[in-house]
């Protein structure tokens, strides 16, 4: 916990950050607690602005913003996060599969990947939606997590090709433990920095992906999503075009803004926890394995006794 | 800089040159058409969708450029829609229609030219209708042949066994048909074309009629749009001809030669590509457009109004948003269900959201629009139909006269299951919020609904879908999208097919696919009777007096009325905004025909053939 | 040599990823074909009409087993026969794409130039200011821009750029009175009408490369020779073209997935924008379950991609004395 | 005891290219026969890329000979179908070059030390902390400062002798130290090489140690033999005080002339460096591999490869045409106090 | 620091460091491999540096040609090649030989030879100690191994936790240790031949810069430390002409005078 306070305060922005990010948690778990439903229509208040009754204002049905977002944040976020598990869950496997099974199921599976990630991933999102449909949150998820997990079982695949040949691996081996016993205690602890890390990205991208299948309008309507907001407020009620309407129009947009502004700055506090090296670093052993000497590390050599400051 | 034949940055500048960039510029280059003169102002700018419609109408030519049918190409007349069966010639100077009905003498305008200089002759007319012919349209209307008299005079036959209305043959040759250039188009026809035509309307159980048949089939299908592409350069017997497109603007220049040519004030048109209706709003609110067909939401509605010039007007539409059922789903099957969710429905609050622009909520759901009902009905016969006010304890009275039961959980229907209804709607509807309000009036009332979106793909036949059970509640556009009640109840109890079929005997009869609503073919109305609705449905079209025809439309609105094949929530206005800048419009109050839809041609096309638009300044 | 064989290999790849996009649509339930088939019949087609309808328009027969409609669809594909659209009914569907896909590659390849540079020129100053304010906020605003949807930032500069201020037209790419061909008005016209969608594409795309940039400078300036070419006295100018040649070439490998990214992201884009592309057409194409143009966009955008990536390598090669291709 | 029967070994090196899978095969070990027994002390000298490492790893069982067969015990594990095989692991252990990349970073000493005792079954939970701390006492590491650590909180000596320690975990009977030292600082290598010998001897086990280094071969392998490869192939084999006596290969006795020399305290050499010519594993001619950079090669040595035969005495093998003392020493001088 | 009577180092403009770097001083590193462009021929390598020292490329391609003749390398095949196209050893020969493009006075050689293996160490060893006659130069060798250079040198400084504690003439500090560190690193080296007993290890660990210990650096680690050593860090006490010194409180008086 001091670690976390430590981090966190050595840059202002990833305060701003985790708060972003937890507000949005806070209104995906609490969401429906404090609006048990979908806000009502109203004919007669249609695009009121924003007041302390609608704090957002209301949208073309006379429905007040503010629990929209709020609501949509639960189906945005619960979503995402599962495509983001699925993701890395994907590719963390496959990679490992690939990286540690040999050379046969490494190119069957890598050529596989190869093809997944020469397709554009939101085409290739856009056709399995439509084809296979979106019935379900879990279907879903996991047709977004095409998004990324070729990306993230290449490079897993890579980081364990390295780890293999690092001889701890070798002497894990020697030593006579077992091939899960190597995966499971061996590499994985030293991927896990990287599939945290990968995970909040791989958030990013799953709620882009989500949020854009709704605003193109081709995956079965949701009501609350900040996606169908967006749609709506761009076509069918062109809330662009007047500044009465415009709350309609900037409310999602600030919402998906300040989420992922919110996971990008969580992404460093996260990045910084899970990767003790990047905190405080005994002798000069980094990640990829190799040492570099510390340039900075003694600031004063003394010489014949004279002490002179060194520097390029 | 890196020196010496070594340097990156030189391998990067050669390598770039042969790069992606410069391969795919070659070939938007390679696209570029050649350039013509460009007219000068008075140029019309309009927003509108670039769908090409209808078979064998100009589609897409082999070069890719889709030309807009109803500003390049007209008809022989325009029809008025003013229920009288009222034309304003174009191509025709004048037409004659036989006593017995079944012969059309149509006398060419000798005016009429094409955009190349030579006359519009009845060749042309005969080769394009040689071409409806050849996509079977023709035969359905009960055409047999046609005959060229002389340059500017061609007769229609029709099949004396057809008992239908005249008038109806009248508007397919002369309002429903562009005339198309036989010079481009009497290459599709083959050698053999008439006597195949005859051959197959022969004996059906003949072999040489199913071989004629079998041809005919494999023509229509050469001709028709998934196959058929237009030839390149052709020419035009529209006000304007066709000049060049992009992708989102497209310009047509004056035609010279064009009969009316005189009256023509727009030099040029230029189409905005209306793919979807923010680029018409966005060129309403700059000024930039003469006029647009366009929705709005209201607040677009009052941004685009408070522009100094844009106006608006409305036109009634016979289409709008209805509630169907599938009437052999239980319980829809149930007339009392039907009239009690009739009661339940806030027509009022459901258009304000659903549709807050360009629609009326329907005051009496009989089919009609408020317009066909005043000019069909007498008051007192409006007066006899239940307007289904909003009314729960009629609704519950009807639902508990069948058996429901309120129960704190809701209505239970008969069975013990609870009474639940989901609307289906198009995915992403504009009426998401008008749906929304409904549902939410039949769950304060104890019904369970809920909205549910169905695929594109469902939506386009979502008749077909509530025909076979697939969505037994579903909403849809609904209406005969023509002001003669025919329209409206053959869709009703015969079929939601606009273009009804007629068999080898000249009777209106069920085509292959299914009834949206399978009306009976007897209801037993209260106060009237029992009504047969098809058969009073086909008696429309037939030769009758008006003062019949009144009658039976009286009967089928209060048969519609009281069955309730589909309820009726709002009406839909063809809402046109027009710009007063750069012209002169007609007005609208002192000549309400104007107002009317008119089939294939663009309304300022119409005001512009007929003189009624000049530019400012 | 090896650039043959991976030209091979990458025509493979278009037959395995062609083949999928096949089945892809076929094997799933609500087979489009048999639907539309079934469709026609209802229309009042007799079944030998709208089994050639579906021909014409699927490049393939729904009655026949799938391996038949597959070797059908195939011999079709070989002689670049991609079936009709059903919504711009009878156009083929390669015609659509070939007028379509030009406007997006140079758009995409723009696009993809300038945040290219943008993102390196970000990166190296943010680099050389490691720990320094100005890096802070550089890395910040680059990776923020790069986690804002592509949707979002393109409707913003639409309702900034042409709702509010009419300074860009929001849809075309280019005006009507333009002669497209390399003629100063068309092209004039042309840079006018794709500042909105490049904008949008740029703002999306440099934040990754700022932040790659980044990270292979700093390690590029660990790197020995980095310190060697200082120690030898070599001026500053050379020493910042070693770092920078050195940095960027890394970046290549990154290519292929930013290729991806953008074509993904000009769906949203085009469609914002109403631009005459490929994604635009892929997404109409998918409101309107055309299948035919979906599988056709799909296969192209793939190839076209495939292709690229060949390029990048060669280039890569070309580049890198270290690979040899 | 171990026997090695003709092993070979080679691999498919990859090119650098960045896709496609191509490569050519690299002879890292041709035809190596040598027998080891418990107890004794075994150096293996040569130059990077003369396959001594991948001789280390083959020994060790972490590789599959591609020819030839090694005999654990009298018993062949060659047939085995995969490395690593258990009953291998505990029979002879590999001490690795790097320790900082010999221990998995991210684990705390005491699981890295636990896990392999457990694994086995060797001792219970309970008891294998207490095991772990006796064998960290046993290289000269305090369980108590080390045993809550990550690897990098330890210095590069505490590593090495902390690898050695879990090497010691499975109780081998054989231990192969690959270049174990040459990491770790100057003044503390003689410290953990003391270590190694202490416990090897105390223990019973067999030491190879693979090195470059001539001064860290004797000091190991005294009274024990060193081997000198070349090229994937031993070129000379005897005991210690053969080798660097009187060496018969003119292989040898280069490197033993390249050693350097402390100016004034040793002895000068009278070099005999090879020709310029880099080596290079492929493309091997017939004859001798050393033929094209020996001063001494003739028509013979490129004609004819020579075998691994005795000479002077029956354990001192050596394979040369033209094996023969040449004058090295001169004399040596004690070191001032 | 200065230079040859230049001003301070640390005084200087980037562009009179960088002519001062490489044409007075030049240095090689320990990990020669990396201290090349990777993505440049030698040849442009070499040019770059003449470009920006202001030679003329004809002449540096003369006197390079010569250099790698002077290295054994085959001048044609060396300079056409990317770096990663040679060998390790001779990639060290190539960064010698860049040191010495420009006639430099004095080059320093970090640990020159670690990298390499016994016989080209002794190659690359021979090869400094010949151009060192030949061209009149000045040599700073760094290295840990003391063994390597007693050959090459004439005067050898030894450091330990950043200081120096010993420095004298080679062959003294070689044969006559001072400081109990110089005697432990001498002891800790194996002889080749003879006797093997007297080789011991040094205890302890390296000091650790960021923790050096109160008082002389090294008496945690020293057999002969005493209690002043804990308390005070010697200074390096020089005889006359500067030439021997050593840092240790066995060799100074109680007053820190010499006792020499």
């Amino acid at each position: 916990m001091r670690t976390f306070w430590h981090i966190l305060r050595k840059r202002k922005m990833r305060i701003v950050g985790v708060v972003l990010l937890l507000m949005f948690v806070f209104m995906a778990i609490f969401g429906p607690i404090i609006y048990p439903h979908q806000p009502a229509i109203h004919p007669n208040e249609i695009y009121l602005p924003p007041s302390w009754h609608h704090l957002l204002g209301t949208d073309y049905a006379g429905r007040n913003i503010l629990p929209q977002i709020v609501l949509g944040a639960r189906n945005v976020l619960f979503v995402a996060a599962l495509a983001a598990l699925f993701t890395v869950g994907i590719g963390t496997l496959i990679g490992l599969a690939a990286g540690y099974l040999g050379p046969i199921v490494d190119s069957i599976l890598m050529r596989f990947t190869d093809m997944v990630l020469t397709i554009p991933s939101i085409v290739l999102i856009l056709i399995l939606a439509i084809t296979i449909g979106m019935s379900n949150d879990v279907i879903m998820a996991g047709i977004l997590s095409f998004a990324g997990w070729g990306g993230m079982a290449r490079a897993i695949r890579s980081m364990v090709l390295s780890i293999r040949e690092r001889s701890f691996v070798e002497v894990s081996q020697g030593l006579g433990m077992s091939r899960t016993y190597v995966i499971v205690k061996e590499i994985l602890p030293n991927l896990l920095p990287y599939i945290v890390v990968h995970l909040m990205l791989a958030l990013t991208g799953a709620v882009y992906g989500e949020v854009g299948l709704f605003f193109l309008g081709v995956v079965p309507f949701k009501a609350d999503n900040w996606g169908v907001m967006l749609n709506f407020a761009t076509g069918g009620s062109g809330a662009m075009y007047s500044t009465r309407s415009l709350m309609f129009l900037i409310s999602p947009i600030l919402a998906i803004v300040l989420l992922q502004t919110g996971i990008v700055l969580c992404t460093d506090v996260v990045n910084e926890l899970v990767d003790p090296r990047l905190r405080n670093t005994v002798g000069g052993y980094q990640a990829n394995g190799r040492r570099r000497q510390r340039r900075t590390s003694v600031g004063r050599i003394s010489v014949g006794g004279r002490v002179r400051s060194s520097s390029n | 800089m890196i020196n010496g034949k070594d340097s990156i940055l030189r391998r990067i500048a050669a390598l770039s040159s042969v790069g992606v960039l410069t391969g795919s510029m070659s070939i938007i280059f390679g696209l570029g058409g050649t350039a013509s003169a460009q007219s000068t102002a008075p140029t019309l700018a309009y927003a509108g969708g670039w769908a090409t419609n209808g078979i064998v109408n100009p589609q897409p030519q082999a070069n890719g450029n889709i030309v807009q049918t109803g500003i390049a190409y007209v008809p022989l007349a325009i029809y008025k829609y003013t229920g009288n069966y009222d034309y304003w010639p174009v191509l025709a100077k004048s037409w004659r229609l036989s006593d017995n009905g079944n012969e059309l003498t149509v006398y060419l305008n000798p005016k009429a030219k094409w955009s190349n200089g030579t006359p519009v002759t009845a060749n042309d007319v005969y080769v394009t209708f040689e071409l409806q012919f050849m996509v079977q349209n023709a035969q359905s209307w009960g055409l047999t042949g046609m005959k060229v008299v002389n340059q500017h005079t061609i007769v229609f036959y029709k099949n004396p066994k057809y008992l239908y209305s005249p008038v109806f043959l009248e508007q397919q040759i002369l309002n429903n048909n562009n005339i198309l250039p036989a010079a481009d188009f009497s290459q599709f026809i083959p050698k053999n074309f008439w006597s195949v035509v005859h051959a197959a309307s022969g004996n059906p159980k003949a072999s040489t009629t199913k071989a004629a048949l079998a041809d005919l089939e494999k023509w229509s299908l050469k001709m028709e749009g998934y196959n058929f592409r237009s030839p390149q350069n052709l020419i035009y017997d529209g006000p304007w001809s066709f000049s060049r497109t992009s992708s989102a603007e497209q310009l047509y220049i004056k035609n010279p030669y064009f009969v009316f040519a005189k009256n023509i004030t727009a030099n040029s048109v230029l189409a905005i590509n209306q793919t979807t209706n923010d680029v018409a709003w966005r060129g309403l609110e700059n000024g930039q457009l003469a006029y647009a067909a366009v929705a709005y939401s209201p607040p677009v509605y009052s941004a685009v109004m408070s522009v100094h010039d844009n106006h608006y007007v409305a036109a009634p539409q016979s289409t709008g948003m209805s509630i169907m059922f599938n009437e052999s789903d239980y319980p829809y099957n149930l007339v009392q269900v039907r009239q009690a969710l009739a009661y339940l429905i806030n027509r009022h609050d459901a258009r304000k959201v659903g549709e807050p622009i360009g629609s009326v909520s329907v005051k009496i759901p009989d089919g009609m629009t408020q317009e066909a009902n005043d000019q069909w009905l007498t008051p007192a016969q409006r007066a006899s139909l239940n307007p289904y006010n909003y009314n729960p304890a009629k609704a519950t009275a009807l639902l508990k006269s069948v058996g429901f039961k309120k129960t704190s959980k809701g209505w239970i229907m008969p069975n013990g299951k609870p009474f639940e209804i989901t609307l289906y709607a198009e995915n992403y509807s504009d009426w998401d919020a008008g749906l929304q309000e409904i549902a939410s009036q039949l769950n304060s009332f104890g019904i369970k609904t809920q909205e549910d979106f169905m695929d594109p793909t469902e939506y386009y036949s979502t008749t077909d879908g509530v025909g076979t059970g697939r969505f037994p509640v579903a909403t849809r556009w609904w209406g005969g999208w023509n002001p003669e009640p025919f329209y409206t109840y053959n869709q009703a109890f015969i079929t939601d097919d606009q273009n009804f079929t007629v068999n080898n005997s000249g009777q209106l009869v069920r085509g292959p696919k299914p009834y949206v609503v399978d009306a009976p073919t007897s209801i037993s109305v209260p106060g009237l009777g029992v009504i047969h609705p098809q058969e009073l449905t086909i008696q429309l079209e037939t030769n009758i007096p008006l003062s019949v025809e009144k009658e039976d439309v009286y009967k089928l609105a209060r048969t519609y009325d009281y069955w309730l094949p589909a309820i009726d929530v709002w009406n839909q206005e063809a809402g046109r905004t027009y710009s007063t800048q750069n012209w002169t419009w007609p007005n609208f109050q002192n000549n309400p025909a104007l107002l009317n839809q008119f089939t294939y041609q663009t309304p300022f096309v119409v005001y512009q053939i007929l003189g009624l638009m000049h530019p400012k300044g | 040599m090896k650039l043959i064989r991976r030209i091979a290999v990458s025509l493979v790849l278009i037959f395995v990823v062609s083949s999928i996009t096949f089945f892809l649509v076929r094997l799933m339930p609500g087979n489009p074909y048999s639907v539309m088939y079934h469709k026609l019949v209802m229309q009042g087609m007799t079944p030998l009409q709208a089994e050639d309808q579906v021909k014409g328009i699927m490049n393939a027969m729904p009655n026949e087993p799938v391996f038949v409609q597959y070797i059908q669809w195939l011999t079709q594909l070989v002689h670049g026969n991609l079936g009709t659209s059903i919504e711009e009914t009878g156009v083929p569907v390669t015609e659509l794409i070939f007028n379509a896909l030009p406007w997006t590659l140079v758009t995409v390849s723009i696009g993809l130039f300038v945040s290219f540079l943008i993102g390196i020129v970000l990166g190296v100053i943010s680099a050389s200011r490691r720990d320094t304010w100005v890096s802070s906020v550089i890395d910040n605003v680059g990776s923020i821009a790069h986690a804002i949807p592509v949707y979002v930032t393109a409707v913003a500069l639409l309702y900034l750029f042409n709702v509010v201020w009419h300074v860009f037209p929001s849809s075309g790419a280019y005006g009507i009175m333009e002669t497209p061909g390399l003629n100063w008005p068309f092209l004039a016209s042309f840079a006018y009408h794709i500042v909105l969608p490049e904008g949008t594409y740029i703002l999306a795309g440099f934040g990754s490369w700022e932040l790659a940039m980044k990270s292979t400078t700093i390690m590029v300036m660990n790197d020995d020779f980095m310190m060697a070419a200082r120690i030898r006295g070599l001026t500053r100018q050379r020493i910042m073209n070693y770092l920078g040649w050195n940095s960027i070439l890394p970046l290549f490998t990154l290519f292929m997935l930013s290729l991806g990214t953008m074509f993904g992201g000009s769906v949203f884009i085009e469609s914002t924008y109403a631009f005459p592309g490929i994604g635009n057409l892929l997404a109409t194409a998918v409101t309107t379950r055309d299948y035919p143009v979906m599988e056709g966009c799909f296969m192209l955008t793939t190839a076209t991609i495939i292709f690229a990536n060949v390029l990048a390598d060669f280039l890569y090669a070309v580049l890198d004395p270290r690979i040899t291709m | 005891m171990i026997q090695v029967i003709n092993v070979s070994k080679s691999f498919l090196v990859k090119t650098t290219s960045s896709h496609a899978a191509s490569g050519r095969i690299v002879q890292a070990v041709r035809d190596v026969s040598l027998s080891w027994n418990k107890g004794e002390f075994f150096a293996i000298v040569g130059e990077s890329g003369c396959g001594k490492t991948t001789l280390g790893r083959l020994l060790a069982g972490h590789l599959l000979p591609t020819g030839g067969e090694i005999q654990y015990n009298g018993v062949s594990m060659s047939t085995t179908k995969r490395p690593h095989h258990r009953h291998l692991a505990r029979l002879v252990q590999l001490i690795p070059q790097d320790p900082y990349a010999a221990l998995n970073p991210v684990r705390k000493i005491r699981g890295l030390m636990r896990d392999p005792i457990t694994y086995h079954r060797i001792a219970n939970n309970r008891q294998a902390d207490e095991l772990a701390e006796n064998l960290l006492q046993m290289v000269g590491l305090s369980a108590k400062d080390v045993i809550g650590k990550y690897p990098h909180q330890l210095s590069g000596g505490q590593r090495q002798r902390l690898v050695i320690a879990r090497a010691l975990t499975v109780e081998p009977q054989y231990l192969i130290a690959d270049e174990a030292v040459s990491m770790v600082d100057v003044s503390l290598r003689i410290g953990i090489m003391d270590s190694l010998k202490e416990i090897s001897r105390q223990r019973q086990l067999g030491l190879l140690f693979i090195t470059h280094d001539f001064r860290v071969a004797r000091y190991i392998a005294q009274g024990g033999s060193i081997a000198v490869m070349y090229l994937g192939q031993i070129v000379e084999q005897g005991p210690t005080e053969e080798i660097l006596g009187a060496p018969l290969h003119p292989y040898t006795q280069s490197l033993i002339s390249a050693v350097p020399i402390l100016e004034g305290v040793e002895a000068r050499n009278q070099t005999v460096v090879p020709s310029r010519y880099e080596i290079s594993t492929q493309n091997l001619a017939q004859g001798c591999s050393f033929a094209n950079r020996c001063p001494f090669a003739d028509q013979l040595c490129k004609n004819k490869a020579p075998s691994l035969l005795p000479s002077t005495s029956p354990h001192h093998l050596v394979a040369c045409h033209h094996a023969e003392p040449r004058e090295l020493v001169v004399d040596v001088a004690e070191p001032a106090s | 620091m200065r230079y040859f009577g230049q001003d301070n180092l640390y005084d200087m403009s980037y562009d009179q460091q960088r002519r001062l770097f490489w044409e007075k001083v030049a240095m090689v590193f320990q990990a020669a491999q990396n201290t090349l462009n990777p993505l440049l021929r030698i040849r442009q390598q070499i040019l770059d540096i003449a470009q920006d020292h202001d030679i003329d490329f004809q002449q540096a391609m003369n006197s390079a040609k010569q250099l790698c003749e002077i290295m054994y390398l085959d001048s044609e095949r060396v300079l056409n090649a990317y770096p990663h196209e040679l060998s390790g050893g001779m990639k060290q020969r190539v960064s010698i030989a860049l040191a010495l493009l420009l006639n430099p006075s004095l080059v320093v050689l970090d640990e020159p030879t670690t990298a390499l293996d016994v016989i080209s160490q002794a190659s690359v060893l021979r090869i400094l100690n010949d151009v060192r006659k030949s061209h009149n130069l000045s040599l700073i060798f760094i290295t840990h191994d003391i063994s390597v250079i007693s050959e090459i040198v004439d005067r050898i400084i030894v450091m330990y936790a950043g200081r120096i504690v010993e420095t004298g003439p080679v062959r003294d500090v070689i044969l006559h240790p001072r400081h109990p560190y110089t005697q432990g690193l001498l002891a800790s080296i194996p002889p080749l031949r003879g006797n093997l007993s007297r080789t011991r290890a040094l205890r302890g660990q390296p000091a650790d810069l960021l923790h050096l210990p109160h008082g002389c650096a090294f008496h945690e680690r020293c057999p002969r430390a005493f209690s002043r050593c804990r308390q005070e860090a010697p200074r390096l006490l020089t005889d006359d002409h500067g030439q021997t010194g050593v840092a240790c409180h066995l060799y100074a008086s109680d007053s820190g005078e010499n006792v020499l």
